[in-house]
């Protein structure tokens, strides 16, 4: 019976490449990697959004009108669907001049119970500290 | 020379665009481009909006990103269709940053 | 009517470069432009047959096949594309293959020269 | 010895983060430590049979198959090969393809995770 | 009777993607284009190194050796065999501290007449002005 | 936390590495992150060059830049094997900005 914690950081702007998607739905599969492992063994996946990343969280983005492409606020959507820890780094938002109303904050509509904590970025370092291993994206 | 910069990043790694010359210069925000039409880093718009050009953004990609509602009013919003337009009717020439 | 020579290149594939300039190549071709379209360096995916329409991904295969009934010439670079493993045989019916000279070939007497590169 | 999980992906093909990928996973093996190697996004070219050598593009098919030949584990993201027109058909002989959650099942007794992304 | 004169312009480092070789690559492909076209229709391939870009043109790169593939040095010199305009901006060059000594200049030892010309960024000017259509890498 | 950090690009475009904390950082320039430990852009070194780390650049990647010449004293230059063992015996966590 062990854990291993993930930690995800994704610091880019979404719809260059697939970098935020492929971290968003490799984190996602975390909820899945049982049945590679014995019982009891776990692989946890945290997420945080941080410097140019934070654009990633804004609301309204209509890729599936436009592109025909999931959009990264759906998959932030299915992260807290699934309770993924979800952090945003608020200097960055503070920055843009953005506030927990611009971005993706919930999904109440799924009927997820977890919601985007809005962080200082000394949150997110404690998170690289505690966790296995680190992604960057 | 009439020139169209497509600028298709947010973060340039390049220095080209500051040292291009041309008689007419339109600047045509495509891709992670159109963050420099509506992103505000610690209340300042863009220094690319700064520059002495035409800008224009494509609407389909401010609404990709959820960025319809902020756009700078130095830029003009527009489609596909008037960037073939813009192209053959207003520039002679195209680069791509 | 003009003719638009459009070249998506290198390593922009699972990016949105290619939509970006599938979309224009629609809309030139709407307003009655002749377009050509040269895909280098790993934009030749797009001449593969068989890729699969995920709403993850950029699904790019049947917008190119439409535009190609309606009159899109588009080629991929050879050695681009047998570097990947992408060969006659596996490439999209009519999705026509040539060496770099097409390109600048379609130059010559294009109105409009338009090189997405980029990183 | 230890085990050294290494994910090679998105946007860096045709660029030199696979050759860098799959040198490191030479060396890892050379010292006698087990690699596993995950290729998602455009990384999953690896995957595909019948790469052309030349030597204006990275050649990676043969060094990759020596390597397998050593020990090396290396497995391709599904969707995203399926979504390139990568089927099962034309991988590479045990090149394995799964979905995502391979990756982290590799890591959760991997001593060491090296997470290749950028752009 | 045409001619179609294209401008290749380099502004980024090499061997980061495919972008810098694919740009020689093709420029060099404007020596075979005549089959496409009419007798004494030509087009011609400028090529000029800016910003970043002048650091492909370094002397001594190892790739062939190091990573199996043909260096940038090499396409370059490529290049001047087949008489191809290559211009590398000399700010840039001041900027990075290089002189003609670091870079490669000609390809003498292919029986090459033509030589890298380093020129002020105007001169690059002036050949943007001067071309039909400009290439961007 | 012992973290290894690898820079594989000259012009980056993040400002991540500015924020990382560490006990014990250890900075590998990589791929065009070589130029970092040679280039001298108006007689100054990169600024990267001025964080408390330790750093190393890799010897393949100089070389095929022809870069071999003029690295800087603060870097070592290693092998892809000497990467093994910092991975493995120095840091660990590493990450790719």
């Amino acid at each position: 019976m062990a854990t291993t914690k993930l930690g995800f950081i994704v610091q880019r702007t979404p719809y260059k490449s697939e970098n935020t998607k492929l971290a968003l739905t490799h984190a996602i599969s975390s909820q899945s990697v049982e049945v590679y492992l014995n019982d009891g063994d776990l692989v946890t996946a945290d997420i945080a959004f941080v410097g140019d990343g934070v654009l990633n969280c804004l609301k309204n983005q209509k890729a599936m009108e436009k592109y025909g492409l999931t959009s990264t606020e759906s998959h932030i959507k299915n992260c807290l669907l699934l309770d993924l820890n979800v952090m945003v780094c608020k200097e960055d938002l503070d920055k843009f001049g953005l506030s927990e109303n611009d971005i993706v904050m919930d999904a109440e509509e799924f009927g997820a119970d977890m919601t985007v904590k809005v962080v200082p970025f000394s949150e997110i370092t404690k998170m690289m500290e505690d966790v296995n291993h680190l992604l960057f994206f | 020379m009439k020139l169209a910069v497509f600028v298709s990043d947010y973060r340039l790694n390049v220095d080209t665009l500051d040292r291009l010359k041309a008689e007419k210069l339109g600047i045509i925000l495509v891709q992670n481009g159109v963050y420099h039409a509506t992103a505000k880093e610690n209340g300042a718009a863009s220094s690319l909006l700064n520059k002495s050009a035409d800008f224009y953004a494509l609407s389909d990609d401010l609404e990709t990103r959820g960025l319809s509602a902020a756009v700078n009013s130095k830029v003009k919003v527009i489609s596909y269709g008037d960037i073939v337009d813009l192209m053959f009717n207003e520039y002679d020439k195209n680069v791509w940053l | 009517m003009g003719k638009l020579t459009i070249g998506c290149f290198s390593s922009l594939v699972g990016s949105m470069s290619l939509d970006f300039s599938v979309k224009l190549a629609s809309a030139a071709i709407e307003k009655g432009h002749k377009v050509d379209f040269w895909v280098s360096g790993n934009a030749t995916m797009l001449s593969i047959k068989g890729q699969r329409a995920f709403k993850d991904y950029s699904a790019l295969m049947k917008p190119v096949q439409e535009l190609m009934g309606k009159g899109l010439s588009i080629t991929a670079c050879e050695a681009c594309a047998e570097a990947r493993g992408y060969h006659k045989d596996n490439t999209i019916e009519n999705f026509k293959r040539h060496s770099m000279d097409w390109y600048l070939a379609s130059a010559f007497d294009a109105d409009r020269v338009f090189h997405i590169g980029g990183e």
